[in-house]
């Protein structure tokens, strides 16, 4: 088992309310890692230091090793390794199906444009929407536009991938198909980073979790055990409230 | 004394407008029978005519610019124009701020009234509204020595006279010559005060400190008068519009 | 520039100045008011009324209230309405202003989400109650930044009353101008005359905007 | 007799040289919108970089065009410009380059208003995948602002057009301007003129704007 | 038991769309009816027919026995006896709390400002938030809200109320203090029609439950059977998708 990313006490605050505190932890190639934890705990932030949409105050990130320089022109050419989907489904709604799959590897990666579609239609198949090249993100039902926001994703061939509560702005019956897409990749042994309020799910695929509270990693347990067995009081609560 | 503007940076020199090949001319558009438009759109009058003269003389095109009273200063400070010809009357004010040539006419002001309330004494003006036009020699009479006289102050000529019309005040006061004129064309009103304040010249004016132009400006208005171009403009251009109790020597300046 | 020509100049400035404040403040309360009613008669879809005003609304906001001004003051003479400058200007402000602020109200009243009247509705408030408690606080709260906007265009706007010879801020400056021919000095007057009115004002309107963008005014 | 006035519109080349002075008014406006809608992009864009400097002029550009009455402006760039610069425009050009300053100074605005409102995530997601800030720009937050933008622009125009009104006030030979010649040139003939002349001018303009705030309000709503 | 609300061959469109059709069922006094159905079947639109915010075509509704005579001014009145609470959090920004709740008591029921003043109080209490009087909702959570929203329907004491997925847009952690009240609102007797995709929480309240699908009633079977063993295929099929 290879190292693919290594974060060492990370800290980030938003003005002076620290919002992530001295932050460690380690994934590695193949691995899920699910990052559970309440409401404001700091989840999203953690993911957005990640891929360098947030700037932190301090900490390191090595990626394959190396360590991250957290400058903006280094986070642009790391960011075609780190695919990330977010919570809203963000199509670009001016370009269509086809064209909001391609803009990266024809823009950033400079692939040629036929090979870019090639790949693309590919994709689209894996997930049932090879039909929808011309459409428009706005022609599309939340389910939809997530599947294609992942593929978007998945386009650049990302070394890893980041998901932000994807499945939290759909109706229930649209979860489902996203979150197989998301199991079968995890199958496939991409390495992902995926937080998530869908307990089954998480329990389902996560090789590790990172429990987050109040911007502290409380506790960082095997995920077979997590579930069943959390070490501490506040995850215990944690899950808990999550059913009825 | 006025530096003289040397001919590389006067833009307004005689011999840059001839370079040039047109003259900029300050000329109001709105003031017949001066510089007005008349009904087929052409641009007419007896500053019009002297503009045409000294375009011709000079042996250039004629550009015009449309002026009103107010910013006739500012329209040679400013490079607008190479000269004014736009009624403009001679004052000590003026003097500072631009160089006049010889003038070409006589005039004074006067204030005009409907013949049915009409004014005769400026006692009468006293606490009224009096129309006016900013920037002229009326309204720079009446601000300096009639303090007690409400002034009302247009923008142009159109408008006072529209105003008047209109009854927006008792009275308006102008230069008197052409007033002459404008109650010809509106007999419901007089000249009640036919002459007010020191008598005044109407002069051409060049930006200060453009000796060139000054020089050649009155050169030409001699040679005009001893050709007698004024009083043949006066019987074109003014006399189909003033009534009788104007003659020609009322208006123009007949000494050679 | 000479600071003893700008200090000769103060007295008369002084006088367009109070001259420009008076005849705005008029005006713009003038506006308010017809503004209002205006946009009361759309959200109530009053019959007839509500045509009337949508009529109004679109010529007095697509034609120049300088052309409104001429068309007042020496145009309607002509058929026998005779009004003072003064009259003419403020009416002429009130004219214009009027479906200005109307639309600021209407976007104020059409901001409220209708989950608001529906809940209103479904306690069940009755029209005019709905009106009193929901819709016309945080309609006016929603439309106070456009409102204000307004109000410095209108104060602007009566630069141009100039033309009727009312002898506000704009007018006094040119009329100095062609009697001493100081420009410079008096454009500048005329400038900071202009600047003491509206940079307070427009430094309000930005503090409101924030306030309302982060939803903390009103509610 | 009041109908008779408008004969006088109809009368010779009255008509004519009304809408010829409405083409210099027109002119002077399409000029301004179209390059001072190029710059606005421009300046708009730039005002949405962190820089605070670059922030602090166009913000103090802004303000100026926005707190100074037009009326003011064109008298200030038609007296001052000349003297100071030695730049001697006539002026329906320094109209045109203050209409021009002015459309660039608002748009400028509306442009920076329209690209800030594009959604975060949005901005997000386009990094995300790795583009760089001109192809986040120019793919991504210009097509998707223009439709947000396109309202403002629509009622700005028709507030670009209707203030060349003041054209009038530094003698351009505008619409207003012919209107009143023909008013003076007929005062004998036809003493209502100016109810008419102005009367037409008033609908000319209306007829104009219009069609802008008409497709302001379309706009808008989808 | 006696019958509280019946809705016979409702119909109702959007314009050409039917949206509810030939709608008929019963709620009994005590009882608590929950619509399940997918996404755009029309449960919002059945509970919106209700308490008369949406005119429809077709069909009656009798209310204790009356018949409704639906025009605005009798929906008016009938609405004081029926508590609705929506999924937006829609309490007034511009009143504080206690203004919220006792706007209609007062205005509408002509109660005294000290009466309704003392239970709201009373009523903010069991809802653990009777500090809260001189707060304004944008000082709440999501889930406060929500709790003074149903608050201020039973402040009218209503005889029975709506509920349509009060719960949708909570945090996850704050949708269980919600529903919490409901089920407390249930244990008392309260009359109450639900639509929630909260699956557990239906199945603990549910007297009864009406299937939507498509505009139509393809079920209404006990809660105790719904959920163990719905007598459609395609009510099989939604409850599956409702877990992963
Ligand atoms: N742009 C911001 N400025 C200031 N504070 C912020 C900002 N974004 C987030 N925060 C704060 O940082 C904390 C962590 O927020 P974050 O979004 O990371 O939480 P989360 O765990 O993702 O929550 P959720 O489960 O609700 O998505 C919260 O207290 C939040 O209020
Ligand atoms: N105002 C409206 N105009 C036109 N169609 C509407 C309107 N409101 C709802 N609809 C349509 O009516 C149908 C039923 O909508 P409704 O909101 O009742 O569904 P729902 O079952 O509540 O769905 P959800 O679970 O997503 O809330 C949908 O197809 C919807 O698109
Ligand atoms: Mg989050
Ligand atoms: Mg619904």
């Amino acid at each position: 088992m290879t190292e693919l990313l290594r974060v060492e006490h990370l800290n980030k605050a938003y003005g002076e309310v620290p919002v992530l505190q001295d932050i460690s932890f380690t994934v590695n190639t193949g691995e899920v890692q699910v990052v559970l934890g309440p409401s404001g705990s700091g989840k999203s932030t953690l993911i957005r230091c990640l891929n360098g949409l947030e700037p932190y105050q301090s900490g390191t990130i090595y990626f394959q090793g190396q360590k991250v320089d957290p400058t903006p022109k280094n986070w642009q050419l790391l960011r075609q390794k780190i695919g990330m989907v977010f919570q809203s489904y963000d199509l670009f709604p001016n370009l269509n199906i086809m064209d909001n799959i391609t803009l990266g590897p024809i823009k950033v990666q400079k692939q040629s444009k036929a090979t870019a579609q090639k790949e693309a239609l590919r994709l689209l198949d894996t997930v049932g929407l090879a039909d929808y090249t011309a459409k428009f993100p706005r022609e599309l039902s939340g389910g939809q536009k997530q599947r294609i926001a992942i593929v978007r994703a998945l386009a650049l061939h990302p070394d890893f991938m980041l998901f932000d509560e994807v499945t939290a702005s759909l109706d229930p019956e649209m979860v489902r198909g996203v979150l197989e897409i998301m199991a079968n990749l995890a199958k496939q042994k991409m390495t992902m980073i995926v937080v998530t309020h869908e307990m089954n799910f998480a329990q389902q695929i996560a090789d590790n979790v990172l429990f987050l509270d109040d911007g502290h990693i409380l506790e960082s347990t095997p995920g077979k055990d997590f579930f069943t067995n959390p070490q501490t009081d506040r995850a215990k609560e944690f899950l808990q409230s999550m059913d009825f | 004394k006025p530096t003289t503007a040397n001919a590389a940076s006067n833009d307004s020199s005689v011999s840059a407008i001839k370079k040039r090949g047109t003259i900029k001319i300050a000329v109001f558009q709105d003031l017949p029978p001066y510089g007005w438009v008349n009904k087929k759109g052409k641009l007419t009058g007896y500053d019009l005519a002297l503009a045409r003269q000294v375009a011709k003389d000079l042996g250039v095109k004629t550009k015009f610019v449309q002026v009103n009273a107010n910013n006739r200063v500012d329209a040679l400070n400013s490079n607008k124009v190479d000269i004014v010809l736009a009624n403009f009357t001679v004052t000590d004010e003026r003097k500072q701020v631009v160089d006049f040539a010889k003038p070409y006419m006589k005039v004074s002001v006067g204030v005009i009234s409907p013949k049915s309330k009409p004014i005769t004494k400026v006692s009468q003006l006293k606490g009224k509204d009096l129309i006016v036009t900013k920037g002229t020699t009326a309204e720079n009479y009446f601000t300096a020595q009639q303090k007690d006289v409400n002034l009302q102050k247009y923008d142009s000529k159109t408008q006072q006279f529209n105003a008047l019309k209109n009854g927006r005040g008792v009275a308006l006061a102008d230069d008197n010559s052409y007033l002459y004129a404008w109650v010809k064309n509106n007999p419901k009103y007089t000249v009640g005060i036919k002459s007010i304040g020191p008598k005044q010249y109407i002069a051409p004016a060049v930006k200060k400190g453009n000796k060139s132009l000054l020089t050649w400006t009155n050169k030409e208005i001699t040679k005009l008068n001893k050709a007698n171009f004024f009083e043949k403009s006066y019987n074109s251009q003014l006399k189909p519009y003033f009534g009788s109790e104007v003659k020609a020597s009322d208006i123009i300046i007949t000494n050679k | 520039m000479s600071w003893q020509i700008i200090q000769q100049s103060l007295p008369m400035f002084q006088k367009g100045f109070i001259l420009t404040l008076q005849m705005s403040a008029l005006g713009i309360l003038g506006a308010i008011i017809l503004g209002l009613m205006c946009s009361l008669c759309q959200y109530f879809k009053i019959p007839v009324l509500k045509q009337i005003v949508g009529a109004y609304i679109e010529l007095s906001r697509n034609t120049p209230l300088l052309i409104q001004l001429f068309f007042i003051y020496y145009g309607l003479p002509g058929i026998g309405l005779k009004l003072s400058a003064y009259t003419c200007g403020i009416i002429g402000l009130i004219f214009l202003g009027g479906s200005y602020m109307a639309e600021g109200f209407s976007g104020g009243f059409d901001g409220i989400p209708n989950s608001q009247i529906e809940s209103g509705k479904a306690i069940g408030l009755s029209q005019g109650q709905l009106t009193r408690y929901v819709v016309f606080p945080q309609g006016f709260a929603l439309s106070i930044p456009a409102l204000a906007a307004n109000i410095i265009f209108l104060i602007k706007e009566t630069s141009i009353f100039t033309v009727i010879a009312i002898p506000e801020l704009t007018n006094t400056a040119l009329d100095l101008i062609g009697l001493y021919y100081h420009t410079n000095e008096y454009l500048l007057v005329l400038v900071v005359g202009y600047a003491i009115i509206l940079i307070p004002l427009s430094i309000i309107l930005t503090w409101l905007e924030r306030r309302i963008r982060y939803g903390t005014f009103g509610d | 007799m009041a109908h008779s006035g408008i004969n006088l519109i109809f009368e010779g080349q009255n008509l004519p040289r009304l809408l010829g002075g409405l083409w210099i008014t027109i002119r002077v406006a399409l000029i301004a919108i179209i390059a001072g809608g190029v710059l606005g992009i421009f300046l708009g864009v730039l005002r949405t970089f962190k820089n605070r400097f670059l922030r602090f002029i166009l913000r103090l550009y802004l303000e100026f065009f926005r707190i100074v009455p037009t009326v003011v402006l064109l008298f200030l760039f038609y007296y001052i410009l000349p003297k100071s610069m030695n730049l001697n425009l006539p002026a329906a050009e320094v109209a045109t380059l203050v209409f021009t300053l002015w459309m660039a100074a608002e748009a400028s605005d509306i442009v920076r208003g329209a690209l800030i409102s594009v959604p975060q995530h949005q901005v997000d997601s386009g990094l995300a995948i790795g583009l760089n800030r001109s192809q986040l720009y120019y793919y991504v937050l210009i097509p998707q602002s223009l439709k947000l933008m396109l309202p403002a622009m629509m009622n700005l125009i028709s507030r670009i057009i209707k203030t060349t009104s003041l054209l009038l006030l530094i003698s351009v030979l505008d619409v207003i301007n012919v209107g009143q010649q023909i008013i003076e040139a007929n005062q004998k003939q036809y003493p209502q003129g100016a109810f008419w002349v102005y009367g037409v001018i008033f609908v000319l303009y209306f007829l104009i704007c219009y069609p802008f705030s008409l497709l302001a309000k379309k706009l808008q709503k989808d």
